[in-house]
């Protein structure tokens, strides 16, 4: 084990599958001769030429389609969205044609691509570059979507990924990229599909992955201190998402909280939430309770931002709340 | 009627000219027939047709190789029928029947035959010139020598997409024929309604590559001006934009009455037909003779009349088909790795 | 009272606000020569013109664009988008600027458009032709998000939408557009924000919305011959949602199943079950209950399409899950 | 020096040329606080300065209305600065005040001031070009004469934003300049590394209208062409495409230390630098002497410390403003009809 940042987990990620499969490529905006935006592709326009790692215009509806093409015809696209917000552009196709084309062709084609980047709000990058699209992709039967919490857990997902047959979406977060974590020597990839207990506990679940992972963490934290125990769960991919590990838990604890740092209707926890409430109803004592952001566009000011995010005290709220606790 | 004469067309062997008289044949009959059944209702959905367009796909065709990559959009029965997948599992696509080209999954507008290089048969306008994007990108990455050809409709040239892609292909120089069939309509859109630029090759400067357009009711035409495009992307110098002016004699799809042009612009159309033009020439080249032809004729009528009975006969797709193929892995654990 | 198809119920909605204000233009593809993909628009262009009635080039990116930035100078558009599968090419214009100039200019600017046209599936399409997008928006803080169950409420709620000051995804079907209903005489509106009952019972709510509305209603008359009686609750609009509606039906039959004919993850029918069991946790004897279409891409052939789709059976059955009752 | 002789700006009057010295020294010194502020964390997020450019935003504002729209992406600081917001609420929105142009929930890359026609501050690349498009139609769909100067970086071309919009504006001949500022980097990208065609205003080809080059480091050539494009558009004529050849100084963002170029580069570029050929050019008129332009320099200095002291000293958002402005009619219910 080493400790590493996300930044450069994802890059061991990278650099090891390029290394391996001479069918990857890394394709993106600014992920050659710049090192990537955010600097998770650096060095490897050195080491694989630039044959293997692209910089591309800034064209998303194009590039990410050029490596559904790609895919198509046999390769391995590894496609960079300098950010998920930008993407946007790119979504058509992302979910008409890259999740759909084996299914419509029934089985004649296949997408083994990954489109990864950073997704969710930073600090002070105001509406358009601060919103969250987990929900936005897992909603389209025919995607594979990954939001990784640990660095451990980014690379053996993203190796995972790039030797998946099928479209995967791969979020990632600017502020975590500095974060550190402890990361296996050697080789190893994390199953798709598969979720994680990251803190066990007896007296209430939480739910949360990605950048949300560590608040719930820091929540738990505070419980602790105050003699509640609590588990908390990452389902690390949202499709598929590993119901029975959600519900296993909420089973032993008998009360839920999902986190969600972002925006509270239609989202990944509305979903989370449905599920738990129809498998736990006879054990749960209270109804699941759900913790997110504000629904409003991200403000610019620091002051407004901080308002609009959930923090560690806003899960020890919530906690409280599923177990009908005073605050 | 004077014998037009073509650069490289000319040069053809009599087998290839036949050829193409019967593929001209047979995506006109099949796409009658199709007509028929869908009023009969044994097609459903949309289906759009593309009689009047056969010059185009045969012309394109002659002039490349089979393991050429070709994608296209939803007017796609007769390229995959080109390409030379048989008319049964085609039909039968159309059918909806286990039988057809995607077990009925997809229908008419998502024809796809990897075995013959026909990667679709694309419901989204402009969404499949992208697509071709890669895999020319594709063939230049692995230096395999094969050739994109890509098919769009000229309204789909104000698509995003169209400009993105054209701007990396140049860029990149990917070996990709960019083939816009400007049948002058998008829906009930004549062209000059929905471009500033009514000659679409003219948007190839916007991208510094080479643009040009060619008679898409001369099948041979289209085969001297694809077969230089395609030297030209073989050779490694970069795609080219071509612009194949045709004509579609039917409503944009099924359900369309086409009220918005005049009996007398189809009329002076198909005074212009492809396929009397390609058998004077098949004779006047003594390549066959008239025999021969009203044979390969009552031929392809059998051909066509056989896969509409194939499609009639075969089954449903399995309800268990519901769910496959969603995903190859579909838990994602890795089984397959 | 009038007896009205969808089709023409939306063409007077659309014909009286254009007469009623010249600040309204009407735009998209095929909408005035053509009459319209669906003729929706028959009539129009004659009796408005092509100021008012403007055929676009397929650029959907481009269109939808144009109309936020001409309701961003004052106009109101009301822009068509021939099916909601093609929009998602404008997504970006719709929730990146449309959604949030409001906010981000801190109401220097607001955005007073319509984008309406059909969603979900009709018949035969195959799977990029038919895709439901209620969630997609409704994700977003800044979108008002209406799918009419009736032609009387797809007038009312357009004229809404269309004097509404915010922007407004508006959702009509193609198989709805030759459906016949109820439409009153005159002048009238019907307030976005508010649902609607469609149908008093007892004994279990159904949430249904837009297409699903009326296979909500075979379920509940197929189960009012076995006495099981049905309250049918028609949120009409997505986001504002009538969350007190809801939970007030269900206050009262004790039960609730939401009905979507779309895909199950991540959807509508996510956000409805957590309000309702969270509001509602005392009173349920029994979870939530979700009927909704298959987890595939859609098929074209009609068995396999058939099977993708709730009918009115699965809503008996999924009532009588919710009530415990043996089928 | 011999001075230059320019079609158009040498009929401008000795205020506007005064006006125009000053408003690029305006905008020099405020960005260069800005940097200043930034390394203060007093501003936070990406900030995009635009020193180096400011030929293209004064030549163009000097060649409209006051009353035109113009709409740009986030390098928009100098271009709300030339419409005449004070520099006080512009630079109070980077801080994130409450006394912003957008009450500090915009920020930097989200300056408006609908008040002097100034649309935006957008941060999806290209995004605001059909919102130009979107003005301009309002224009000509009201026939109130103004024109819509829309601005927007040479890497932004290769979206399909551009493509789409530029087709629609040209086709329905709204009242549009859309000016590339082309300042030969998309980030770290050169133009070169990007676009198949580097001379962007040759893609007015494809769209059928004028595509023209100015000296983006000239404020003077800049007023001729914007001023062409300006009158072009309001007598009905359609858009023009008009490639504004300029350079930024410093980074993409003020996180880009700007590797990608060398120190030469920068320097050969600064000797071009568009404030002290603006000054000799003044002098040459005679328009002012040396000490008005340096009493301008002082009174600027002053007006932009001011603007810092007024931002410093301005309060945050109150709490409430967090779910305030995110719909004019939140519940939807119509009270406002
Ligand atoms: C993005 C998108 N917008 C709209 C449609 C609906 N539509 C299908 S075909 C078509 C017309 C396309 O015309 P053209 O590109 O000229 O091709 P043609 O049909 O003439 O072969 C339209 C508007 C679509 N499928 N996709
Ligand atoms: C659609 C989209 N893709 C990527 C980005 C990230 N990004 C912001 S500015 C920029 C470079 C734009 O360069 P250019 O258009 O030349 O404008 P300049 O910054 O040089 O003024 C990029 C890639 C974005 N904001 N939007
Ligand atoms: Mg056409
Ligand atoms: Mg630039």
């Amino acid at each position: 084990m080493r400790e590493l940042t996300f930044r450069d987990a994802l890059n061991e990620a990278l650099d090891e599958e390029l290394g391996r499969d001479p069918d990857t490529f890394l394709m993106g905006e600014e992920v050659g001769a710049y090192n990537g935006a955010y600097k998770v592709s650096r060095g490897l326009l050195d080491k694989y030429g630039p044959r293997r790692v692209i910089d591309s215009p800034i064209s998303e509806l194009g590039f990410c389609g050029l490596g559904v093409g790609a895919a198509m015809a046999g390769l391995k696209p590894i496609i960079e969205v300098m950010t998920w917000n930008f993407a946007i552009l790119a979504m058509d196709q992302i979910v008409n044609t890259a999740a759909k084309m084996h299914y419509m062709s029934a089985g004649e084609l296949s997408c083994p691509i990954v489109f990864r980047g950073p997704n969710g709000a930073a600090h002070s990058l105001a509406a358009q570059h601060s919103q969250w699209f987990e929900a936005q992709y897992a909603y389209f039967p025919g995607l594979k979507v990954i939001v990784p919490g640990t660095p451990a857990d980014a690379k053996g997902l993203l190796k995972s990924a790039i030797r998946d047959p099928d479209p995967c979406i791969f979020m990632e977060s600017e502020t975590m990229y500095a974060w550190k974590g402890m990361v296996p020597d050697g080789e190893y990839t994390v199953p798709i599909g598969k979720g994680e207990i990251k803190r066990e506990g007896t007296d209430c679940t939480i739910v949360a992955w990605g950048k949300a992972l560590k608040i719930a963490l820091d929540g738990a934290e505070l419980l602790a201190k105050e003699g509640i125990s609590v588990e908390v769960v990452d389902p690390r991919t949202i499709r598929p998402l590993d119901e029975a590990m959600i519900v296993g838990s909420v089973q032993k604890t008998g009360a839920c909280v999902v986190l969600e740092e972002g925006w509270p209707y239609f989202n990944v926890g509305a979903q989370i939430s449905d599920i738990v409430q129809r498998a736990c109803f006879d054990i749960l004592d209270s109804p699941v309770i759900r913790v997110t952001g504000a629904d409003v566009p991200m403000p610019y000011a620091k002051t407004l931002e901080a308002l609009a995010r959930p923090d560690e005290h806003s899960v020890v709220a919530g906690v409280k709340t599923a177990l009908n606790v005073r605050s | 009627m004077a014998k037009p004469t073509y650069e490289l067309a000319d040069k053809l062997d009599k087998a290839t000219l036949v050829k193409m008289y019967r593929q001209l044949q047979l995506m006109r009959r099949f796409e009658e027939r199709c007509a028929q059944q869908y009023a009969l209702q044994k097609i459903a959905g949309f289906c759009h047709l593309y009689i009047g367009q056969e010059a185009v796909a045969v012309g394109t065709e002659a002039a490349i190789n089979p393991d050429d990559y070709m994608i296209s959009a939803y007017r796609d029965h007769a390229q995959i029928l080109g390409r030379g997948t048989p008319a049964g599992p085609v039909m039968a696509e159309l059918f909806g029947k286990a039988t057809g080209v995607a077990k009925g999954k997809g229908g008419s507008m998502h024809l796809y035959d990897v075995s013959r290089h026909f990667y679709g048969g694309w419901g989204i306008v402009g969404g499949q010139i992208p697509l071709a994007l890669g895999t020319a990108y594709a063939s230049k990455y692995r230096g395999d020598k094969r050739v994109t050809v890509c098919y769009f409709g000229e309204a789909a040239v104000n698509q995003g997409a169209f400009h993105e892609a054209l701007n990396m292909a140049a860029l990149w120089k990917v070996p990709a024929i960019f083939i816009c069939e400007n049948n002058r309509y998008g829906m009930g859109t004549p062209i000059e309604v929905s471009s500033a630029v009514v000659d679409v090759y003219k948007r190839a400067a916007a991208y510094d590559i080479p643009g040009v357009w060619a008679d898409g009711m001369d099948t041979l035409a289209m085969y001297d001006a694809v077969k230089k495009a395609a030297d030209r992307a073989r050779a490694g110098e970069g795609p080219t934009l071509l612009e194949a002016r045709t004509y579609r004699y039917r409503g944009h799809s099924m359900s369309d009455p086409a009220v918005y042009r005049t009996r007398d612009e189809v009329d002076t159309e198909r005074e212009n037909d492809p396929i009397p033009k390609m058998r004077a020439y098949v004779l006047a080249k003594k390549a066959a003779k008239e025999k021969e032809l009203d044979e390969i004729d009552e031929a392809i009528e059998v051909e066509v009349e056989e896969s509409i009975k194939f499609s009639e006969d075969s089954p449903w797709p399995d309800g268990s088909e519901l769910y496959t193929e969603v995903y190859v892995d579909p838990m994602g654990h890795g089984e397959t790795k």
